[in-house]
C-alpha cells in the first residue's frame, strides 16, 4: 500500500495528474508541439546512455542473451493471442491494430519505471534498454500479417503501402534509433563519456521527467475526453465499456506473462519490474503511425484510445507499484 | 500567364509524406507542402501532437497544367480519402510563366 | 467533383479559435486551421509572438456546397471582420468526392 | 545607488539589454517561439515549485491568508480608480483595458524580482507565489464589468464571447495553472521532492532566466518600435507621450499602495518586495488576450504597448531595485 | 462582396521577408504569410532547416482589388522567381466587405 | 593516433556519427527545428560567456590586438586567392560564392573544437571568440565585391538587394550578435555572473553538444545525399568529384594559412588550434543566406554542399585532431 502512496505521491506522478486536471477544468496549459517531442528525445537519449554505460561495467552473459530473445518472442507472440481475444468482439482490422498495439511497447512507460526505480534506490541492468528496442518492431509485422490472412485485403491506402518501406521504418523508426543508438554509444565511451554527459543526462532526468508527464497528462486526457466526446459520430470508435475492459485487461494478462517469464529467467528485482512493465505496455506512437497506412480501415478511436488513454495511465499509476509489489513477494 | 488548375489537398500528415513522394511519379510539376495543419471533419477532430500518436494534417498545394496529370494526380487522391479522410479542392488560376 | 465555394479566412489567433468551434454549429461540414500565420493589413503588422500577448493570425480554409451554410458563415465571420480586422475571401471551387 | 547599479550588472538584465539592443541595431537574433513559450513555462514551474517547497517548511498563518486577501482585494479595486483616471484622456474601451492591465500582474517581472533577491541572498515566502496566481484574473473582471457599466455594449465580437467561459479561462488560464499545480506538488512532495528536480528547479534557474529575458527584451524592444513606426495609420494608439506617463505613472502609484499595504501587513524584506512588484506590474498576456475577446473596440496599440514596452523595462530596470530601497529605508 | 485577385506566391524564406516589405510600397492593401512550407519543383526539394543554410519556403498571400496594383506586384515577382524559383498563381475571388 | 582515435571515441564525435547513420538506414530521427535552433544559440551563448569570463580575468594586450587583426585580415584576403583558383573551374557566381564561403567561418566547428580542448584539458583564451565574432563578415562583402567586378552585374534579385541592408546583416547577424553580446556580458560580470549561470553555460556544455551534433550529422548527411540525387535535375551543382576536392583541398590550405600565422603571432597550443580552426572553417548559415540574395545565380547545390556535407564533416573527424597533431609539433 505505501508503495503506492510512494508513487503517486512522486513528482513526476504528480505532474502526470496536474495534466489530467488542466484538461478537466479546461485550462489552456499546453508545452508547445516541438519541445515536447525534443523532452521525449532527451528521455531516451538519457536512458539509452545510462544503459549502455551500465552495459559497459558488467559483461555479457548467455542469461542477457535469454532475455532478450525472450522479449522479442514475447513481441511477437502476444499480438497472436491478443487478436484472437479481440476479433470475438470487433472487426479484425481493430483487432489486428489493437494486437499490434498490445505487443509493441510504451518507451515512456519504460522511462517512468526506471526513473521510479532510481527514486527507490533499486538497481537495474543496463540491456533491458536493448529489449525495449527489440521489442517495438516485430508486433507490428505480426499484427499486419495476421490481418492480411484473416482480413479483406487491397486496402485502400494500399497503394502507399509498401512492406519493405514498413519493415525499415520500424526497425529504424526515431525511438529505436535514438535508443539503440545512445546506448551503443554509452557502452562505447563508458564512465569517463557519462563523465562528460553527467549533468545533462543524470543531473536533470527527473526534473525533465516530470514536464514530459505534465504534457502526456494533458494528452492522454484530452484523448480520453474525445473519444467520449466522438460517441456518436463517424469518429466513434467500440462502446467505452469494452474499450475499458480491454485496455485494462490487455496490460494485466501481458504483466502476468511477463511476471511469469521473468522469474523463469530468474531476472533481479529491478530488472524483472522493468521486464514487465516492457511486456504490459502498449504502444502510442510506433503502431498508430504504422496502422494509418498499412491498415487505414482500423480506427485510431478504438486501439489509440485504449493504449494512450487508459492502459498508459494505468501502468503509470497502479501497474507499476503493483507489479513490484508482486516481484517483492515473488521474491 | 498560363491558365492552371490548382489542386489543394488536406490529409493526415502521414499520409502527406508519402503522397508528397508518388506525386513526383505521376508527373507533377512541383508541390507545396504546408505541414502541421489543424481541422476538424467527419472524422472528428485533427491537431498536431506527435507524442500522442494522433497526428495532424498537411496541406498539399499543387500547380499543374496538364489535364491528364490533373487527373492521375486525383485518381490517386481519391481512394486516400475514402479510406482516411480528408478534402480535396480543384479550382482554376492563372500560372505567372517567368 | 462537386462544385462548391471554398471560404478562406484570415483572422486573430483567439478569435480563430472560437471562430472553429462556432462553425460547427453552423453547419458547416468541416474546416482546415493554418495556424501561426503572419500578415499585416490596416492594423499594422501581425506576428506570432505568444510571450509579448501579440496574437498572430490564423488561416481558417472552409469547403462548403451548401449556400445557405455559405451564407451563415459570412454572417458570423462579417463582425469579427469589423471589430478585429481580417480578410474574409470566398471563391468557386471543384470538390473531389470520394 | 549602488543597489541600482548591482542590479543593471546582474547577468539576467544585462542580457534584457542585449534583446533591446539586437531590435536597435536590426540583428535577426530571435529565440525560436515554442522555445520561448517554453521557457516561461519553465520559470512558471521552476518558482511555483520552490514556493511549495517553501511553504512546506513553514506553517500557514493568518498573516499569509491576509496578505493573500489583500492581493485579490488590490487587483479587484486598482481597476476601480484607474478606469476612472484613464477615461479622462482616453475612450472608455481604452481605460477599461488599461484598469484591467494593472490591476493584473505580470509573472516574469515577479520571477526577475525573486531571482534578485536570490542573487542579493534575501528570503521570501513560498506563499507570494499563491499571491500572484491569485491576482492574475480579478482585475480582468472587473475592467470588463466597468465597460459594461459605462461604455456602450454590444460589441462586434460578443457573439464569441461568452462570461463563463470568460470566468473559466482567467481563473485556469496557462500561467495560474501552472504555477498553482507546481506550488501544490512542491508542497506535497516538499525537500524530499525538491532533491529530485533540484538542479532543474534550482540550477538551472537563474541562466534560463538570462535568455528568457534576452528575448523579452527583443519582444518589448520591437513592439516599443512598431509602436512608433504606427503612429499615423490605423494601428496607432494613444500619443506616445500620454502613453509613457501613464505607463510610468501607474506602477509608482501601484506601487506606492502596495508598499502601504505591505508594511500594515508587516512583511518581511523579501516579501514586501515581491507584494510591491506585484502591485506594480502590469499584465501583457492574460489581459490582452481576454480584451481581445471581450473588448475588441480597445486598442492593443494603446494598451498593451503600455504594458509591455514601457512598464515592463521600467519595473525590471528601475522598479525592483527602487522599490527595495524604499522598504529598506522604511524597515 | 467585392472581386478581387487571390495572388499566391511561393518562394523561399529570405526572398518572402523582403518581398513582404517591398508589398507595402507597391500599394498592396495587406498581405498573409505562411511561414516554413516545404515544397518541391525544378530546383529540387526544399524543407525547413535553420542549421543547414538550407532555406525553407513562405506561401504569401494578397487579395487585391485593384488591377493596377496586381501588375505592378506580379512585375515585381517575375523575376524573382526566374532568378530564384518559385510559383505564383493568380485567381478570382469574392472579398467580403465588412 | 591516439589522438584521433581519441577525438573519434567522444561522445560528441560518435553522437554526430549516430546522426549520419539515421540518414543512411533512412531512420525518420529528427530534432524539431526550433529547438536545434535554441540549441545552436545555447551553445554561442555558453561559449560568448565563458571566453567573455575569461577575457576579465586577463589582461588585454597587443599580441591580442595583433590576432583580431590577423584574423579579419584572412577572412578578407582567403576570398580573393580562392576566388581565382575557383574560377578556373567554375562560373563566377559559384566561384565568388565558394570564396565568401571560405574566407568566413563555421561556429559549430569552433565550439567543436572548443570542446575537443575542453576534454583534452588544453586551455584557450577567450579572445578567440572576438575573432570568431570579427571573421564572419568581412568575407561576404569581399565575395559580393568580387563578383560585382568580375561578373555581369544586374542580378535578377537585385531588386531586394541593397549593400546597405547586406552590411547591416552581415556585422549584426544573429550569431555574430549573440556570441559578442555574451561575451561582452562575461566580461562585465566575470566570475561572479559565472557562479550564477554555471549550472547552463559549463554543466550542460558537452551533454547538450551531443545533441545539436546528432543534428548535425542528420543535417550534413541529408543535404550529401540529395546533392548525389540531384545529380542530372536542374538542381545540380558541379561534378561530386570536383566539389570533393574543393572541399577538402579549401580546408588544408587554409589550415596550412592558419598554422603559419599561428605560429608568427606565437600563439598558445589551444589558441592556435582554436585560430586554425577557424581559417579553415567555412560558413554554411550566414555566407548562404546573404548568397541566395546577392547571388541568385550561384548555386546552393555547390558551396552549400561543399561546407555543409564535405568541409564539416572532414574538419570535424580529420581535421581538428589533425591541426592539433601539428600544431604540437611544431611547438
Ligand atoms: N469542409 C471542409 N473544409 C475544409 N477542410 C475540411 C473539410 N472537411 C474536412 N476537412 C479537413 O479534412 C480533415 C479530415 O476530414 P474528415 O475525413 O472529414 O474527418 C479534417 O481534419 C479537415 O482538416
Ligand atoms: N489584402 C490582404 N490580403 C491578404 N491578407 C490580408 C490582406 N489584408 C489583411 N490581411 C490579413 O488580415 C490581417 C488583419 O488585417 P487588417 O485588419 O487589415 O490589419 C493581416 O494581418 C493579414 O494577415
Ligand atoms: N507546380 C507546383 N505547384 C505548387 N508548388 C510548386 C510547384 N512548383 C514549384 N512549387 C513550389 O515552389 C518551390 C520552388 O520551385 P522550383 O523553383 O520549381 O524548384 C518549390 O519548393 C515548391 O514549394
Ligand atoms: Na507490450
Ligand atoms: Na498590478
Ligand atoms: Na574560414
Amino acid at each position: 500500500m505505501s508503495a503506492f502512496l510512494g508513487n503517486l505521491g512522486s513528482p513526476p506522478l504528480l505532474f502526470f495528474f496536474l495534466g489530467v486536471m488542466a484538461v478537466v477544468v479546461r485550462s489552456d496549459l499546453e508545452i508547445p508541439g516541438q519541445v515536447a517531442k525534443a523532452l521525449s528525445l532527451y528521455l531516451l537519449f538519457a536512458i539509452g546512455f545510462k544503459g549502455g554505460v551500465a552495459l559497459a561495467e558488467s559483461s555479457i552473459d548467455s542469461g542477457m542473451l535469454l532475455t532478450l530473445l525472450a522479449a522479442m518472442l514475447l513481441s511477437a507472440g502476444i499480438p497472436v493471442y491478443a487478436f484472437f481475444l479481440m476479433r470475438r468482439r470487433m472487426s479484425t482490422a481493430d483487432a489486428a491494430a489493437i494486437a499490434a498495439t498490445y505487443g509493441s511497447v510504451s518507451a515512456v512507460t519504460f522511462v517512468t519505471a526506471a526513473g521510479y526505480l532510481d527514486i527507490q534506490g533499486v538497481g537495474w541492468s543496463g540491456y533491458l534498454v536493448a529489449a525495449m528496442a527489440l521489442m517495438e518492431s516485430p508486433a507490428i509485422i505480426v499484427g499486419i500479417l495476421l490481418y492480411n490472412h484473416y482480413g479483406n485485403r487491397g486496402s485502400a491506402s494500399a497503394s502507399l503501402f509498401s512492406w519493405k518501406q514498413l519493415v525499415n521504418e520500424s526497425l529504424f523508426n526515431a525511438s529505436v534509433f535514438l535508443i539503440l543508438g545512445s546506448m551503443c554509444i554509452g557502452w562505447i565511451t563508458g564512465s569517463a563519456g557519462m563523465n562528460q554527459v553527467e549533468p545533462l543526462v543524470k543531473g536533470l532526468f527527473l526534473g525533465l521527467l516530470c514536464l514530459f508527464l505534465l504534457d502526456m497528462g494533458i494528452v492522454a486526457a484530452r484523448r480520453f475526453r474525445d473519444s467520449r466526446q466522438a460517441a456518436d459520430g463517424l469518429a466513434a470508435g467500440q462502446p467505452l465499456r469494452l474499450m475499458l475492459a480491454a485496455a485494462v485487461g490487455m496490460p494485466l494478462l501481458n504483466a502476468a506473462l511477463g511476471l511469469g517469464v521473468a522469474w523463469l529467467l530468474g531476472l533481479s528485482e529491478g530488472n524483472a519490474l522493468l521486464f514487465t512493465v516492457l511486456v504490459a505496455s502498449g504502444s502510442y506512437i510506433a503502431v498508430p503511425a504504422a496502422m494509418r497506412l498499412a491498415l487505414p480501415e482500423a480506427n485510431p478511436g478504438t486501439y489509440l484510445t485504449m493504449s494512450l488513454a487508459i492502459t498508459f495511465p494505468f501502468n503509470l499509476l497502479i501497474g507499476i507499484p503493483a507489479y513490484h509489489a508482486v516481484i517483492r513477494w515473488l521474491l | 500567364m498560363k491558365p492552371c488548375k490548382r489542386i489543394e489537398i488536406v490529409i493526415e500528415a502521414p499520409l502527406a509524406q508519402r503522397l508528397a513522394v508518388r506525386l513526383r511519379q505521376l508527373g507533377a510539376p512541383g508541390f507545396t507542402l504546408i505541414p502541421d495543419v489543424r481541422g476538424a471533419g467527419d472524422r472528428g477532430e485533427r491537431r498536431a501532437d506527435e507524442l500522442s500518436g494522433d497526428s495532424s494534417n498537411c496541406l498539399i498545394l499543387i500547380a499543374c497544367d496538364d489535364q491528364a496529370t490533373v487527373d492521375r494526380i486525383l485518381e490517386a487522391v481519391r481512394p486516400l480519402l475514402s479510406s482516411s479522410g480528408g478534402v480535396c479542392l480543384v479550382s482554376d488560376a492563372l500560372w505567372l510563366r517567368h
